[in-house]
């Protein structure tokens, strides 16, 4: 009200459509709008991207999400290499949670030689168990982490040192902190270490404090509130139009994952129902992932419990350095921290694929529908809607 | 905005006064114990076989020599040299090390100023993290990149085969051969043991293309006699097969076999472009169809030389005809590659002995060159007492005169003296003819050698002992009891060593120890010696002798007599792929001698 | 007391409250980093960061109004030093009350802004977009800061009827209950809630928004200038609750009362600052021109009648 | 699933149906109806979601096929839809209009392996490389281990001995060998 | 100037500056930054050449240090102030967060983080880089004030790492900019990665810290290097 009063929530109604669409050219030359770049060198972008934006006083009229500063070509790469040489190019697709990416170029290999069903139940069960520690660190730092974008560090500090706990137990596991290459065609490479089951659990117990503590300082918070509602709201109508998937998908009612919708591993064996809001604002987006928080802790306590204790971890296969693979293709999803991610892959019955594609959720988040939902953002709000979103360059770029 | 949402904020103050969780010494922080950090090698045990440098999708591995460690069999003399400007320790390389040498230590601190130290060779270079035990090793269990297991062979059952001389081998199926060929890592060490120095890499790879006429390509390149090298050879390459380090080595043999098992005979020539060959109008006789005589007449009629073969015997083969009973390499087998070599144009003269029907020294004078290779036709004796009897044989003899088919002596209790191959053929053929003959078997085989030391493969006394012949290592022969004329047995004591310190030839004995081996006959297969008869004197003394009473040759096994070339048995010990590989040689080296570089 | 003490007990004053302003400063991110669950800076590290700003080689210019942002800051901050007593000695002529005199609370109003006013001509001429932003949005928190706590002054001055600084502390000696925190309540909580605008913490650290404009204002500085900046940083912090300590909560009788004060008067920013995020401009801006323009006009109102 | 692509196979000429998995189809149909599949799909099929849009180079034969690969969220079910276009002046009509996210894909395959799509906004924009002056970088013909090591520079001082030639020359250097055959694998 | 006059004016400027958008096109020069001309609200025209004018294009000078203890005394400074630039250029900044987090802590070693080139003296190169970020990293690594540091972490910046065949990365960074320690790994762990802290320190307290005298002194060479691979060269030589 006394903002309406002071004049800083203009009636919108009586000003001039600021909806500029993309390829509109704005004059600059007007002295009415400004250019400026967020990024790639910037503390408030999501990795190594960049967002042009043209505004006016403090309103984005006009933005443009730039990548290729973390181009790999990582497609043509894969194309070059034996399918065993694949996974540990591919797993640095996308740093946030790099296992997503093993599994899927190691299911699509297997599915299209057929040795899917091969695969040792134990190896299922330590894939799941990577996928969610994976899914698990990448919301410690996801969560707390949207509070950082409205400076609000303490909850990064908290959540980014229980990553590293979590990094911990991904290293005595799989023997790396954070490029694991641990799902390998086939199966995985290496079982469960001593105690193992302990020091996750003393980690949980962590974890569970954190989610209580990270509740009080963010959900309760009414700074955090003030600036997170109703800002870059996402509606269920955008859902398909956009192709939004994940948790900004679940943020507005749209009950979309992959675990329930196309059960992969043995997630149909555990107990789990994806969280979801109504509002598809950031508060609703980021309580959405506070939920998954805790519902991942329950998802590895559950792996952990149904898991078996010793069995074979690989399949019996081809010699590696000359396996082929017969011409097929297939589509292969799974749910990751930030939505349907999946891989499209192309053998031609040669030793090497033909053609691998990544289908990350931040291709489109990232630039359809970022650029559309900066479009009268408060430059302030900038990072905190790119992080809401879940953005993240390598994935887009490759 | 509640009161409620401005205080609970507040409680994170509560932290205030917990201690912090930050790591006091981070510098000194060890790795998880699977943490993948720096390489280490074990390079004593390491064969620079260059599965980690095919493996690494990065090519940070460098195959280098490295100074103390010989090239030698088995062994390349290269050891992995990593490049830390090109690794991301995905650990595919120990994953994958066929001799579990290589490693990575937990080890992850290495900061330098300059980029170009950053490459080492992982147990050479000196780095201080060698002494780590944790690490990244291979994953346990049943994680292996290949097959260790080999596929078994198709063979017949100990029952169907102990009475009849059918071949026993079936040999591999397309789905067996192509699995087998699977495993191969493509090192390459095998092929500096091969005599031969086949290209076994390549034709496996053929096998795994499915390009079988490519194999045989491969194959003749080095190999004349696939056929029956793919069923006797001594297979030397399979004991330093990489794959061997850790799991069965792969059956090269019979990988081969495979390759020339599926070609048939009519399409050899078009398959290896031989229909026409150039002729250069040398000729060159050579004495002798065994490996070596068919080998260098194979190479030289490849080269435009006219061929005459000399064969004292009515069929060709020579050893691998007469000395390897049929079980184990049929005889249409070597009538398919040895055909196909005199179709190539190569004249064969049967039942001529050189030295009695032709003279040596004729034959230097009517052919630009002569190649000798005429084997060990001559049994040796233990010379102990009562060798003089006539039921004490020669294995050699023997062979040939069941090859012939010729009726030979088979009474109820025989004894065989000796623990090669040849021993152990004679042994399964005469259990086999016993067994025709009783239905039984009595077969005892002894050797001075222990079951672990006993030149004979592995697998043929298996095999022999399938049959129901009794293979008794360890026993060193001191005389055959002979009663009324008769053959009674065997007198042995128990054998504890063979060579004395210095490297010669000494049985020490035990004489407490001893055992009595009944039979009504003995055979004798303790090696066999060259006749040279077919050298005149006047020829003989023109040539030089070298160790082992052996004849000199160079490297091109030519003799001091420039057109007297010699090979195979007589000069590099009894083998066929030895035999192959110096007629190829010889061949060459005719070549040179007659054309000229 | 000759000029020339004055002179030297201000100088001496100006070193104990750079040095002070250092130590707080690396105290608090210490106690920042304690929250967080790690150790933080050691307590040099301040006076390093100074050197190591000095010892910079190269530096850029974007023309003399770039430099003289800096010194601008540096010289609001020692102005409010020059004309602000520090400790209570029982009389004006007395060792560091400075150059106090009769009306120094006006002249404290304007150098207090005047360290921004700089600092807009050094960030406009440095050219960068992220400099004018923060600038721009330093600017209008501190006008929204400066209206409710000009309020308190005048409530203040009004009470004791004196826009002397010096005379203000005086009148708040003789025990707690004659501070005005108890003796004007409303005057004191405004100054106790606009406060935490002027120290720029959290909530209301929107000039310095790393994640959103780079570092603000600050963006294209460098080496020697940026040095000052930090100087001037820092004893800037240190005579806001220096000054606050004086209107509010009874001065200080020596200079360990007033390390103490200053402290705990800085705390309660970081305490606040610590769990809260950052408002945006317009939020900021709004919720000063809320509850602490209220009970600013309400204590000139209580105190005019 | 069957059913509905039998029910379709008429109208759009569909040709090559693979099911992949019980979840999973691809149809191949000519480039001319390819958008108007995807159109029918998602209007009237419920096929409702744009899961991606890739390319595959088959140089062998000269064609580009090109993928859309849309997903049903009511049954669950993906289907792929498959188009060749030529390899020369490739060039394939818009479907921009159909999903919003769709003009970045086509930007990139633009961008990737130059096929234009005329009418889709920004195409020729650069997406992951800048100052790109070779082909279309994820053309199979394009080889980017040569131009790597032709542009940027390995460090030298590299070199490395097979096993089996370096035995060769200390053992055995005058013997006959096999002649190294061509290496087809790698 | 009459109101048609303006009117044609500027309609003669849309005309030439579409004409350039074709040409940039060509050119590789963002449409913005090509040479242009400029009406000033005093109707004379003004002509800009957004590239040079905003920046000087002079070659950077070598700094020589001060002498003796004095230098020794600041080197210490400098040594244990040391101030990071938040860019992280690949995938090694991943490992960032830990370092500035109550795990690992690197404020307690003098190490902070800053979000501008301008106010940074070290700076990580986090791995891999694309040309299109090298050309950034050129930019950002001039505009820090020197004595300025590199730290190169993995394998890509000294060998290419696994993008050695990419036509993407390059391979050796230090053909591009000076690098003053390289750190193994990839990616290094926090921990290597303030053991690389600990050496930088090291070698600035030894007075070793000199590359970005080292980068004016062959200065032609490296521009030579970077040019080769920027092939889209749209900023001055030097950025100041």
């Amino acid at each position: 009200m006394i903002n309406k009063f002071l004049g800083f929530e203009p009636d919108k109604d009586k000003l001039p459509s600021l909806t500029a669409k993309i390829g509109d050219d704005i004059d600059l030359s007007s002295h009415k709008y400004q250019k400026i770049w967020l990024g790639p060198n910037h503390p408030g972008v999501t990795g190594n991207m960049a967002v042009e934006l043209w505004v006016q006083g403090n309103t984005v009229v006009k933005a443009k999400t730039h990548v290729g500063y973390l181009h790999r070509g990582f497609e043509k790469l894969i194309e070059r290499r034996l399918f065993v040489q694949g996974f540990p190019t591919s797993i640095r697709m996308c740093v946030a949670e790099p296992d997503t990416n093993e599994y899927l170029i190691a299911t699509c290999t297997e599915q299209l030689s057929g040795y899917d069903k091969a695969v040792p139940e134990m190896a299922k069960w330590l894939r799941m168990l990577s996928l969610e520690m994976a899914r698990l660190q990448g919301l410690l730092r996801g969560v707390p982490g949207q509070g950082g974008t409205f400076a609000l560090g303490l909850g990064v500090q908290w959540g980014v040192y229980l990553r590293d706990l979590i990094l911990d137990r991904f290293e005595e596991l799989t023997g790396a902190r954070v490029y694991h290459m641990y799902i390998i065609p086939g199966g995985v490479r290496g079982l469960l270490p001593d105690g193992f089951k302990e020091r996750m659990e003393d980690n949980l117990r962590d974890i569970d404090d954190f989610i209580i503590r990270i509740r009080k300082l963010m959900f309760h918070n009414s700074v955090f509130k003030k600036r997170a509602k109703g800002l870059a709201r996402i509606t269920p109508d955008m859902v398909d139009k956009y192709g939004i998937v994940g948790t900004n998908a679940r943020g507005c009612g749209v009950k979309r994952d992959v675990r329930k919708d196309h059960p992969y591993l043995h997630y149909d064996q555990l107990d789990f129902d994806p969280p979801t809001d109504t509002d598809g604002d950031i508060y609703a987006r980021t309580w959405v992932r506070w939920q998954e928080l805790i519902q991942t802790v329950d998802l590895i306590r559950q792996i952990m419990a149904k898991m078996p204790e010793k069995g074979d971890i690989k399949a019996e296969m081809p010699n590696v350095l000359h396996w082929k693979i017969p011409k097929g293709e297939t589509y292969v999803r799974l749910e990751s921290g930030r939505g349907e991610y999946g891989m499209y892959y192309v053998t031609d019955g040669s030793a090497k694929p033909r053609r691998v594609n990544l289908r990350g959720p931040s291709y489109t988040h990232a630039i359809a529908l970022l650029e559309d939902m900066l479009v009268g953002a408060d430059v302030a709000d900038v990072h905190a809607i790119m992080v809401s979103l879940q953005t993240c360059p390598p994935e887009i770029e490759r | 905005m509640s009161l409620k949402d401005i205080l609970t904020p507040f409680t994170a103050w509560s932290k205030v006064v917990k201690e912090p969780v930050t790591i006091k010494d981070p510098l000194n922080r060890e790795a998880a114990p699977r943490y993948r950090g720096f390489h280490d090698n074990d390079i004593d045990t390491c064969i620079g076989c260059g599965t980690c440098e095919a493996i690494c999708e990065n090519e940070a591995i460098d195959l280098v020599p490295v100074d103390g460690i010989e090239t030698k069999d088995g062994d390349s003399g290269l050891r992995p040299k990593i490049d830390y400007g090109r690794c991301c320790w995905c650990a595919l390389c120990v994953d994958i090390c066929t001799t579990n040498s290589l490693r990575l230590t937990n080890a992850y601190k290495w900061v330098d100023t300059d980029p170009d130290n950053f490459r080492f060779v992982p147990g050479v270079d000196e780095k201080d993290w060698y002494k780590r035990e944790e690490g990244w090793r291979k994953p346990e269990p049943n994680y292996e990149f290949y097959g260790l297991k080999r596929v078994e062979m198709g063979e017949l059952h100990p029952e169907e085969r102990e009475d009849s001389f059918v071949e026993m081998i079936k040999g591999y199926s397309k789905e067996q051969a192509e699995a087998e060929a699977d495993r191969c890592v493509e090192c390459g060490i095998c092929t500096a043991t091969c005599p031969a120095h086949m290209g076994i890499p390549e034709y496996i790879k053929a096998i795994r293309n499915d390009d079988l006429e490519e194999g045989l390509r491969i194959l003749y390149d080095t190999n004349p006699l696939p056929e029956i090298c793919g069923r006797i050879c001594t297979h030397k390459c399979e004991t330093v097969c990489t794959i061997g380090h850790k799991g069965d080595p792969l059956s090269i043999r019979w990988l081969k076999r495979y390759i020339a098992d599926q070609n048939p005979s009519e399409k050899y020539k078009k398959i290896l472009e031989t229909d026409i060959l150039k002729k250069n109008g040398k000729k060159v006789a050579i004495i002798g169809s065994g490996p070596a005589g068919l080998s260098a007449a194979h190479y030289l009629v490849l080269l435009g030389y006219e061929v005459e073969i000399f064969e004292k015997l009515e069929k060709a083969g020579g050893m691998m005809r007469y000395g390897i009973p049929e079980y184990r390499l049929p005889y249409d087998q070597i009538d398919k590659d040895v055909n196909y070599i005199l179709s190539l144009g190569v004249k064969i003269h049967y039942n001529v002995t050189v030295g009695k029907d032709i003279t040596l020294k004729k034959l230097g004078e009517d052919f630009d060159a002569v190649f000798a290779g005429t084997g060990l036709h001559l049994g040796r004796s233990t010379r102990i007492e009562g060798t003089d009897h006539e039921n004490v044989y020669q294995s050699i003899e023997l062979l040939r005169k069941i090859t012939q088919g010729e009726e030979i002596y088979v009474p109820e209790k025989i004894v065989v003296i000796g623990g090669g191959n040849v021993a152990m053929d004679i042994t399964r053929s005469l259990a086999r003819l016993q067994n025709q003959k009783y239905g039984k078997v009595q077969v005892i085989a002894t050797s001075l050698e222990t079951e672990e030391k006993m030149p004979a493969d592995r697998e043929e006394v298996i095999e022999a002992r399938e049959e129901k012949a009794i293979v008794n290592p360890g026993w060193s022969p001191q005389r055959i009891e002979i009663v009324d004329g008769k053959i009674k047995g065997l007198h042995v004591v128990q054998c504890l060593s063979l060579f004395d310190e210095t490297g010669n030839f000494n049985p020490q004995c035990n004489m407490e120890n001893k055992n009595f081996f009944e039979a009504d006959m003995i055979v004798e297969s303790i090696g066999q010696g060259m006749d040279v008869s077919y050298i005149s004197e006047d020829i003989k003394e023109h040539l030089e002798l070298g160790p082992r009473g052996r004849f000199r040759v160079n490297d091109y096994f030519q003799t001091s007599l420039p057109w007297l070339f010699m090979g195979g048995d007589t000069i590099q010990g009894p083998d066929v792929i030895h035999g192959i590989a110096n007629g190829h040689k010889a061949a060459l080296g005719i070549d040179k001698f007659l054309i000229g570089e | 007391m000759t000029i020339y003490a004055k002179l030297g007990y201000t100088l001496l004053g100006l070193l104990i409250v750079l040095n002070w302003g250092f130590l707080m400063g690396a105290t608090f991110r210490k106690i920042g980093a304690r929250v967080a669950g790690r150790y933080g800076i050691p307590f040099y590290q301040p006076w390093l960061n100074l050197l190591k700003n000095i010892s910079t080689r190269t530096t850029i210019t974007h023309g003399v109004m770039y430099y003289i942002g800096p010194v601008f800051r540096l010289t609001g901050g020692i102005g409010l030093f020059l004309f602000m007593p520090m400790v209570f000695t029982g009389t004006v002529d007395g060792p560091w009350t400075n150059f106090s005199f009769e009306g120094d609370l006006i002249l404290i109003l304007y150098f207090q802004v005047f360290g921004m006013l700089g600092m807009a001509l050094g960030a406009g001429q440095g050219g960068h977009p992220y400099s004018a932003m923060g600038i721009a949005r330093g600017l209008a928190q501190h006008a929204a800061v400066e209206l409710p706590l000009t309020l308190a002054f005048i409530s203040i001055a009004i009470q004791f009827d004196t826009f002397s600084v010096y005379k203000i502390v005086a009148a708040q000696q003789g025990g707690i209950e004659n501070w005005v925190l108890f003796t004007n309540p409303f005057a004191a909580a405004t100054i106790i809630l606009a406060m935490l605008g002027a120290m720029g913490h959290s909530p209301f650290n929107l000039v310095k928004a790393p994640n959103e404009i780079l570092i603000g204002p600050a963006t294209e500085f460098e080496g020697t200038y940026l040095g000052f900046m930090q100087s001037a940083g820092s004893i800037l912090h240190v005579m806001e609750a220096v000054l606050f300590m004086n209107l509010v909560f009874g001065g200080a009788s020596n200079w360990i009362e007033l390390i103490v004060k200053t402290f705990l008067i800085y705390f309660w920013s970081v305490f606040v600052g610590m769990v809260f995020p950052r408002f945006k401009i317009e939020q900021s801006v709004t919720w000063f021109f809320k509850v602490p323009l209220l009970l600013g006009f309400l204590a000139i109102i209580i105190y005019s009648f | 699933m069957k059913d509905l692509i039998e029910k379709l196979t008429e109208d759009f000429k569909i040709s090559d149906v693979v099911y992949q998995r019980p979840d999973l189809a691809f149809v191949t149909v000519p480039k001319g109806v390819a958008i108007s599949l995807v159109t029918e799909l998602r209007d009237f099929e419920g096929f409702s979601h744009f899961v991606m849009m890739s390319c595959v180079d088959w140089i062998e034969e000269g064609k580009f096929q090109l993928l859309y690969l849309l997903h049903n969220p009511k049954t669950k079910t993906d289907v792929g839809v498959k188009t060749f276009i030529d390899r020369e002046n490739a060039e394939m009509a818009s479907a921009h209009h159909l999903w919003k996210q769709v003009w970045t894909y086509q930007r990139e395959l633009k961008e990737a392996f130059g096929i234009d799509f005329p009418g889709s906004p920004r195409v020729d924009e650069n997406f992951v490389v800048e100052g790109w002056t070779e082909m279309p970088h994820m053309r199979r013909d394009f080889n980017t281990k040569e131009y790597s090591q032709n542009t940027y520079f390995p460090r030298p001082g590299r070199e490395t001995n097979d096993p089996a030639e370096y035995m060769r020359k200390k053992l055995y250097p005058n013997e006959p060998i096999t002649a190294k055959k061509q290496d087809n694998d790698k | 100037m009459s109101e048609k006059d303006m009117n044609d004016k500027v309609n003669e400027m849309l005309q030439r500056s579409e004409a350039n958008v074709k040409k940039a096109e060509k050119s590789f020069i963002h449409p913005e930054d090509e040479e242009r001309e400029v009406v000033a609200p005093d109707g004379s025209i003004i002509k800009v050449n957004p590239i040079y004018d905003y920046f000087s294009g002079e070659k950077p000078k070598e700094e020589k240090p001060c002498s003796g203890i004095i230098e020794k005394f600041l080197n210490w400074a400098r040594a244990e102030s040391i101030w990071v630039l938040g860019f992280g250029t690949g995938c090694g900044s991943i490992e960032i967060p830990p370092l500035v987090t109550p795990r690992f802590d690197m404020f307690r070693f003098g190490v902070q983080m800053r979000p501008t080139p301008r106010q940074s003296n070290a700076f990580i190169i986090s791995g891999y880089l694309s040309v299109k970020t090298l050309k950034r990293v050129i930019r950002t690594y001039e505009q820090m004030p020197s004595p300025k540091y590199i730290l190169a972490l993995g394998s890509c910046t000294i060998n290419g790492g696994m993008y050695y065949d990419s036509y993407s990365t390059i391979n050796r960074l230090d053909k591009y900019i000076p690098v003053d320690v390289y750190i193994a790994g990839c990616m290094p762990r926090p921990e290597a990665l303030l053991a690389g802290f600990t050496k930088l320190k090291e070698l600035i307290k030894e007075g070793k810290g000199e590359k970005a005298n080292e980068y004016a002194r062959n200065f032609d060479e490296y521009k030579a290097n970077q040019k080769k691979i920027i092939k889209d060269w749209n900023m001055p030589d030097y950025n100041w």
